[in-house]
């Protein structure tokens, strides 16, 4: 199969994905409890049933189930993702302007838990056995089995509070009108904290990854050839077992890709950074339906693309799946 | 040792805070500078005559502007309006405006606009007004474009207390007339009178206004620019301001006892002023409708098996006093003398005794107010209290959705509310006790189901009272039938703080505290 | 420099020994041969008997826990044992070449060709980018390889098993070793792909003068290939000799053993089978598969069985000889119905089974049955192997005492002690369980039995006991079997017929006779020709045992 | 046994062991070892560790005992974190050995479906589903098990699936066993080892996903759990460490408990893994 059709058919496959998650979630969040015009109302300072009734019928909240969600469907088809009942905006603008914001945080964290995590894990691997592979081992460890939120608040204790070293909170300094490279070094000082609490316990997962992965290729025959041939065991790991060791690295990476916008949840409520996230929580708190559906609907779909530049990736770099098909 | 670092930094504060005392104690105001606040929980919108939420009121109550302000004995102040005067049949209400006012689109603001607010905005929008507009407002006119009057159809004494921001903010006719009010686009731009301007909003993060240059008060405000920044964790919040990204913290922006450690910095001041209007007093809701709560003798039980002073001291760090009954102690017509409810367990076993009343037989479901961490706490306080009558208590978790829907609809045993006293019972207190007002659909009404004919009837005489007197008296008689009955388990008037640097001058000065436009405000360098 | 009688290498009282807990001390103990230069020194043995450890001794090759604890590899007089790793990288490579069982695995899937040669000329500092790429072209010219300039760039999994086998050799011969060490080198490839590998493993060694030690455990191949043998029992070198000696006068009676049971094609009575009535008629079977596809390519399409028609009647040994991918597992499949059919008929006393549905046909189950190639894979590793044979006859309606009681009968009549009946399958060796697999088929008293490749995982002296008892079985129980297998010697030895399948079709279909001493098909003779150690009679070398026996 | 010989001999596996016995002891006993509720106020509040010899671990804002929260806490963690992977694995297992066994359409359709599932962020999903029906230990550990089933369902059917082709299998269609017959009887034992590693790890990730869910306030109100203490006390984090530091440890160490155990089971069900450990 050529790339150009794989990617088409793995688009298809994937706009059915998005619609299957977005059907998904709809109905979940229309079956629970809990009224979003009666929060508003409530809002308000007070609200009686007429003022309820009033706000039911300006959302669309007194049509049955199936046609609210054909509406919204047909909205999001084309690109309309409703309206925030409370914020008072397009759902779209809303997430628009926050989403950069998480895209920024998750991938860096993203970054820098695989780069991180192989190099610790190729290291271990390399010197399977000795104290440096025990050190690293238990560490990861240790960072997998610790909750996200704590690690979190321990770091700001630490590095801001104790050491003052990194800003707490926030994306950058605000008001202090940075433009240009200074602004950039502001945001990235103020990225370290997020992005290393959000990483560390992915890069645990993909240190540990790394490492039976790479003792596991280290078993294959070809390593054996490799080494039949006078290759040097440096070179070795170089050239035949990385590649080979790394490829369900990046498959399993970019399938957790979505997880990292769960654990931005906590990160971003944590160190106040205006994500998606966040706005996700909110609007949950505050039953604003149409934002929630809008930020599963683009999480959705980020998770979607990168997942689908992996799969092109991976068919770039092994030459197998291309004929496998 | 940590201890000693703090008593010398606290000595050191003293010091220096002396001496610049004596150095600038007769300082004028400066101009020019950034004032930076909290906007906690980020509002969802600012414009004030659609949300009335805190944080909605705290900025958009730099942007818009109401008739009238209330000082911290609550007697009524010029705002827009320059004066006013009313008839001695209590029927007619004159108002003349301020002069040169501009909206800040330069549009001029006249009284067209008040009354396009009064009788079609608000009259729409906003359920207290439309409440007070319906029973008690005959016209609204307006004989010359400085002039609007009001005439009633009966007399109503707490007329002169619904023209606060949060009651009654006037909105630019020009912009709003013939329009969808809550799709308005003007609703993110909002235009108001005020001293500050929006100028941009970067959600989750902060919200920038800057000065407004064609002010009508010359030469204010004094400040350039404020931010109100978006911090969601409270911890964060403590340590924004600790660290001087922040200058002030408003009530509720960070836990109590943070306030309690921010207060002892040097440079900082704090009060618990500026919420005399607002008065919020917690109450515990128990569900009339059923038993155990139908009977008296249960409710009075629940009273005395609650130790408040603990509640205060332990779970809200202090800040707040243990509440007598309906009215808070800085609201008009406030009584003393009601029956009490000290914390006495033995008493309150001996109530339950009396009432007959298997405390096994009536689970009850315990709701708390979503709202954090202290009201978590007194929830498991309660709890535990309720737990030692012989009550099986199960802590019903909601987010605030479910909370306002289950209060909404009676779906609850046991909840807790605070409520804005605005002043006047008849504003915000009477609204919790009146059988007409047992609605369903809003979580701030008559909830519980408290029904009793000579409530009813007292508070509707001393809300037409014509002269202070009357209504003193009807509220003192009607104070005591409600707190013998417990119509609501009242537990504390709360006090919220502000905290600001020092350098920050003229921050609270009215009844309405951080919700006063700020044109009076400034830094000292 | 070297003395020219010297041998290339020599093992010497090499012992390895094993980690504790395992069913004997050593892997290898005291086995001591020596390899000249220019000749090949089969090592062979059946598996488990360690002749695979002194070559993984030899490359410094062998799995961490296994340490010579004493003996010596001397190459051209040096100690391997001794070198350090970097000296043993410069000589592996260089000097000894490894040619490996498997080709797919042995090569990286990531890297082409070209570079996987060119890297044992690059890690040893042999010439430049240049130089080096002429002399991988120069390299797959020479072991055969069609188009080098295009099949250079390309990845191993685009190659098929002889072509792998050959880049192997390729590989191994960039730097023209002194010695090279084939393990297995044939074992995975089919059979013409077999004699087509052995041919080039010759002529290079003859070419180039090299010293081979070829690891195997085919008697045939050896026959064919080898100068001196070594024979090599549960870790202990039992003989060696010139081939002539060791294969046509063994001394060593597991050697004679070993022989005694190569299988080889030996005239037995034809049993008159053909005056019964079909139990099976196969009419015009097809399967095709198909995989991939997508939106625009067709889906690559595979006549797996094409129109194949037979009939065979009980008593009768139906063989379906075939290489991989020629269909004749399929078949095996299509006729149980594991497998959906695309077209044709299969007629089981008359009644076509294909049309019926899976629960229709459960019930007719019984009357067929399998046993399977894989005698470690065929057996549930959690159930007893009373469970294992009760499963069947409980599955069918028999009651449980009943099934047990069989159960207990057929272990005796497979040759098992009844003891084995609580036991699990690890507790047993491969011939045993496909013993077990045996008495599974009977348990349900057949009328058809399909054998599909059940002897060739087996070694040689365990699949000629296998043979025998389905033989044996055969005559007892009037039982028609088809035999499927890849090896035309083992077909030769137990089949009535031979059915000789090549890409989906039935090309050939006789008696053994004809097959082996007239072959009509253009394909069945390039089979036999490719069967290994024809021109070598075992019978023959060990006739006495023979005799002995019977 | 010689399985329990070779978990035995990884001495990580059993510090684990020892640790989780000791939290299930622990979990078992709270009602013995602090008769008196956790949510009672019994000391002073912010009684710092040690200060007062009663309450070794300190006390709350409330003058609750910590060590009573984190002697009740484990059990709702612990509950919290078997029940819902017992039911994640039901669910994982069914609709995986379905989809792995039948394959074909039904394979595509099923797990198509678990696709979606694992589109959403699983922390975020169950965030929602918690918050919507209302945070209760039911609903919690509904939730966790919904968001975590995907990887179990993917697991058996690709142990299904390759057993399916197993000889065994074969011969157990041959022999005329039934479809549901063969999946219980002759694939399931044999998928199981996977299915009880990976679910022993899911054990530790359902205890840290309801603690964060505590910690964003979305526990249950009526039991006291590590991830709650966390978030009650993450504002006096500088006031009182003692109130935040010890649950935080005993979730670490019940969560790296497990997963040793984890670890150890896997090495002990794969012995010919067993040359790969270091």
């Amino acid at each position: 199969m050529k790339t150009l059709e794989f990617a088409v058919q793995r688009l298809s496959k994937a706009a059915l994905v998005v619609v299957g998650v977005v059907v998904l979630n709809f109905l979940l969040i229309h079956l629970a409890p809990g009224d979003p015009a009666s929060v508003l109302a409530g809002e308000a300072g007070a609200g009686d049933a007429k003022f309820i009734a009033q706000l039911r019928a300006q959302f669309g909240l007194d049509q049955p189930l199936y046609v609210q969600l054909w509406t919204y469907l047909k909205g999001v088809l084309t690109g309309d993702l409703g309206y925030s009942y409370r914020n008072q905006v397009p759902v779209a603008t809303l997430i628009l302007e926050r989403l950069p914001a998480t895209i920024l945080l998750t991938g860096c964290a993203f970054i820098f838990s695989l780069v991180l995590g192989i190099a610790l894990g190729v290291l271990a691997a390399y010197r399977r056995g000795s104290i440096i592979d025990s050190a690293v081992m238990t560490g990861a460890l240790i960072f997998y089995a610790t909750p996200l939120f704590w690690i979190a608040l321990m770091a700001v204790l630490v590095f801001s509070i104790n050491l003052d070293w990194l800003p707490p909170f926030d994306m950058e300094t605000i008001g202090a009108g940075l433009t240009g490279w200074a602004r950039a070094l502001d945001i990235a000082h103020h990225l370290i904290l997020p992005t290393v609490t959000l990483g560390l316990f992915f890069t645990a997962i993909y240190t540990r990854l790394t490492r039976a992965s790479i003792l596991e290729v280290m078993d294959l025959d070809f390593v054996k050839t490799a080494r039949a041939k006078g290759v040097p065991k440096a070179r070795i790991i170089r050239r035949h077992v990385l590649r080979n060791a790394i490829l369900p690295i990046f498959t399993f990476a970019s399938m957790q890709a979505g997880q990292l916008v769960g654990g931005a949840v906590l990160t971003e409520t944590v160190f106040a950074w205006p994500g998606i996230g966040r706005l996700m929580f909110d609007a949950l708190m505050q039953r604003d339906y149409p934002v929630l559906l809008g930020v599963f609907l683009v999480t959705a779909i980020v998770v979607v693309i990168v997942n689908l530049v992996a799969d092109l990736l991976y068919r770039v770099v092994d030459p197998r799946i291309e004929a496998a098909g | 040792m940590k201890r000693h670092v703090n008593l010398l930094a606290a000595a050191a504060g003293l010091l220096c805070a002396g001496l610049m005392g004596t150095a600038y104690a007769q300082e004028t105001p400066v101009k020019g500078g950034t004032l930076n606040m909290i906007a906690q929980p980020e509002p969802p919108m600012l414009m004030v005559g659609l949300n009335s939420q805190g944080p909605t009121l705290y900025v958009g109550g730099q942007i818009y502007q109401s008739l009238l302000t209330y000082g911290t004995d609550l007697k009524p102040l010029p705002s827009l309006a320059k004066s006013w005067t009313i008839s001695p049949d209590g029927l007619t209400y004159t108002f003349t405006l301020q002069d040169n006012v501009k909206w800040h689109d330069g549009k001029p603001f006249s009284a067209d606009d008040v009354i396009f607010t009064a009788d079609k905005f608000l009259r729409e929008s906003h359920p207290r007004w439309r409440l007070i507009a319906t029973t008690y407002v005959e016209s609204i006119t307006a004989p010359a474009p400085n002039q609007v009057v009001f005439k009633l159809k009966k007399p109503f004494s707490a007329f002169l207390h619904a023209f606060e921001l949060s009651s009654f903010p006037i909105i630019p006719k020009h912009i709003y007339d013939g329009t969808d009010y809550r799709t308005n686009p003007a609703n993110q731009t909002p235009i108001g009178t005020g001293p500050f301007k929006l100028k941009d909003w970067k959600r989750g993060s902060y919200i920038h206004l800057v000065r407004n240059e064609d002010y009508w008060k010359p030469g204010k405000p004094y400040l350039d620019e404020l931010y109100f920044r978006i911090i969601p964790d409270a911890a964060s919040r403590a340590v924004a301001f600790e660290k001087g990204t922040v200058d002030v913290l408003r009530g509720g922006d960070v836990e109590g006892f943070e306030v309690r450690r921010l207060v002892k910095q040097k440079d900082v001041e704090n009060t618990t002023s500026g919420w005399e209007a607002y008065a919020p007093l917690v109450f515990m809701q128990m569900n009339l409708r059923n038993q155990p709560f139908s009977d008296k003798r249960i409710r009075q039980a629940v009273m005395h098996a609650i130790d408040r002073e603990f509640i205060v001291k332990n779970i809200f760090f202090g800040l707040g006093k243990v509440a007598t009954g309906p009215i808070a102690s800085t609201t008009l017509y406030y009584s003393k003398d009601v029956p009490t409810y000290p914390f006495d367990m033995a008493r309150a076993k001996k109530l339950v005794t009396e009432s007959g009343i298997n405390p096994a037989d009536h689970p009850i479901r315990l709701m708390p107010l979503p709202y954090g961490a202290m009201w978590d706490r007194m929830s498991e306080y309660v709890k535990q209290q309720l737990e030692q009558l012989g009550f099986r208590v199960t802590i019903q978790g909601t987010d605030a959705g479910g909370w306002s829907q289950n209060t909404a609809d009676f779906n609850f045993d046991l909840t807790f509310n605070f409520t804005y006293q605005y002043g006047d019972p008849a504003l915000g207190v009477a609204r919790h006790y009146l059988s007409s007002n047992v609605i369903k659909g809003t979580p701030y009404g008559n909830n519980q189901n408290y029904v009793n004919p000579k409530v009813d009837e007292l508070f509707t005489a001393a809300a037409g009272a014509v002269s202070t007197e009357d209504a003193a008296r009807a509220y003192a008689e009607v104070q005591k039938i409600i707190v013998d009955d417990v119509a609501l388990g009242w537990l504390f008037e709360m006090h919220n703080v502000t905290v600001n640097r020092k350098k920050v001058k003229n921050l609270v000065t009215t009844g309405i505290g951080l919700n006063q436009y700020m044109d009076e405000v400034w830094i000292s360098k | 420099m070297e003395m020219p009688r010297a041998p290339l290498l020599s093992v010497q009282n090499l012992t390895i020994p094993l980690p504790v807990g395992l069913d004997r001390r050593y892997a290898v103990e005291t086995i001591s041969y020596d390899l000249h230069a220019g000749e090949i020194l089969c090592v062979v043995g059946e598996s488990g008997s360690g002749k695979s450890m002194t070559a993984n001794a030899v490359m410094g090759l062998l799995p961490s826990y296994l340490k010579p604890s004493s003996g010596r590899i001397l190459f051209r007089g040096r100690d391997l044992l001794t070198m350090s790793e970097p000296e043993l990288e410069r000589e592996r490579g260089r000097s000894v070449a490894m040619v490996f069982q498997e080709p797919l695995s042995a090569l990286n899937p990531l890297m082409t060709v070209r570079d996987q040669i060119a890297e044992v000329m690059e890690v040893h500092g042999e010439g430049d980018a240049m130089t080096r790429d002429q002399r991988v072209l120069d390299l797959l010219n020479y072991v055969g390889l069609p188009d080098p300039q295009i099949l250079r760039d390309a990845y191993p999994f685009r190659l098929s098993g002889g072509q792998r086998q050959r880049v192997m050799i390729a590989m191994a011969l960039a730097l023209e070793p002194a010695m090279l060490i084939a393990d297995e080198p044939t074992t995975a490839l089919d059979v013409t792909t077999q004699a087509q590998i052995l041919e080039l493993i010759r002529r290079i060694q003859r070419a180039k003068g090299m010293g081979v030690m070829f690891v195997t455990h085919d008697f045939g191949v050896v026959a064919d290939i080898a100068d001196r043998v070594v024979v090599m029992e549960r870790g202990l070198v039992v003989e060696q000799g010139t081939a002539d000696e060791v294969l046509n006068r063994p001394k060593h009676p597991y050697t004679r053993r070993l022989i005694a049971a190569v299988p080889h094609r030996e005239a037995h009575a034809v049993r008159a089978a053909t005056g019964k009535e079909p139990l099976l008629e196969v009419k015009d079977l097809r399967k095709i598969y198909r995989s991939g596809g997508g939106f625009f390519s067709k889906p690559r399409v595979v006549n797996a069985v094409n129109n194949i028609s037979f009939t065979l009647r009980r008593g009768e040994t139906l063989g379906i000889v075939g290489e991989s991918g020629s269909g004749k597992s399929t078949l095996g499949r299509c006729i149980l119905k594991l497998t959906d059919v695309d077209g044709g008929q299969v007629l089981f006393r008359g009644r076509d089974v294909v049309p019926l549905s899976a629960g229709a046909f459960r019930p007719m189950r019984k009357h067929m049955q399998m046993i399977f190639q894989d005698p470690f894979a065929s057996l549930n590793p959690r159930q007893t192997i009373g469970r294992i044979l009760t499963d069947g006859p409980v599955a069918n309606g028999v009651p449980y005492n009943q099934a047990e009681a069989r159960a207990r009968e057929l272990l005796d009549l497979v040759g098992l002690d009844a003891s084995a009946f609580d036991r699990y399958p690890h507790e047993f060796s491969g011939g045993q369980r496909q013993r077990v697999g045996i008495a599974r088929a009977l348990a349900l008293e057949p009328e058809l039995l399909v054998a599909d490749e059940s002897v060739s995982a087996l070694d040689v002296s365990v699949q000629a006991q296998v043979l025998e008892l389905l033989q044996d079985l055969q005559r007892r129980l009037d039982l028609a079997i088809i035999f499927i297998t890849h090896d035309l010697r083992v077909a030769a030895q137990i089949c009535d017929r031979i059915a000789v399948m090549y890409r989906g079709e039935i090309v050939e279909n006789g008696p053994p006779e004809q097959i082996f001493d007239a072959p009509r098909h253009a394909y069945t003779q390039r089979l036999i020709a490719a069967i290994p150690g024809r021109e070598w009679n075992p019978r023959a070398a060990v006739i006495d045992l023979k005799e002995k026996q019977r | 046994m010689p399985f329990f010989l070779r978990f035995a001999r990884n001495y990580g596996a059993l510090l684990g062991l020892a640790i989780l016995v000791l939290v299930v002891m622990v979990a078992l006993l709270a009602p013995l070892l602090f008769p008196a509720s956790p949510w009672q106020s019994v000391g002073d509040p912010f009684l710092a560790p040690s200060e007062d010899p009663s309450y070794p671990l300190g006390t709350d804002m409330l003058g609750r005992d910590i060590a009573a929260g984190l002697a009740y806490g484990a059990r709702v963690s612990l509950l919290v974190g078997v029940v819902s992977t017992a039911v994640a694995v039901v669910i994982g297992v069914t609709l995986g050995a379905l989809a792995g066994f039948y394959g074909g359409r039904a394979d595509d359709l099923l797990m198509r479906f678990t696709e979606f599932f694992q589109t959403i962020p699983a922390f975020a999903m169950a965030v929602v589903l918690v918050a919507i029906f209302s945070p209760n230990i039911v609903s919690i550990t509904l939730a966790i098990a919904v968001v975590s089933w995907p990887p179990v369902a993917r697991l058996v059917r690709a142990e299904f699936l390759s057993l399916r082709s197993r000889e065994f299998v074969q011969a157990a269609i041959v022999v005329g066993q039934t479809g549901p017959r063969i999946m219980l009887t002759q694939i399931l034992p044999n998928a199981i080892s996977p299915i009880i590693v990976t679910a022993s790890l899911m054990v530790a990730t359902a205890i840290l996903t309801e603690s964060s869910l505590s910690f964003l306030g979305l526990g249950d109100r009526n039991m006291m759990s590590w991830g709650f203490m966390i978030g009650a006390a993450r504002t006096m984090l500088r006031e009182a460490w003692w109130m935040s530091v010890f649950p935080g440890v005993a979730i670490l160490l019940t969560v790296l408990a497990i997963n040793l155990i984890g670890e150890g089971l896997n090495d002990a069900m794969n012995p010919h893994l067993r040359g790969r450990k270091g």
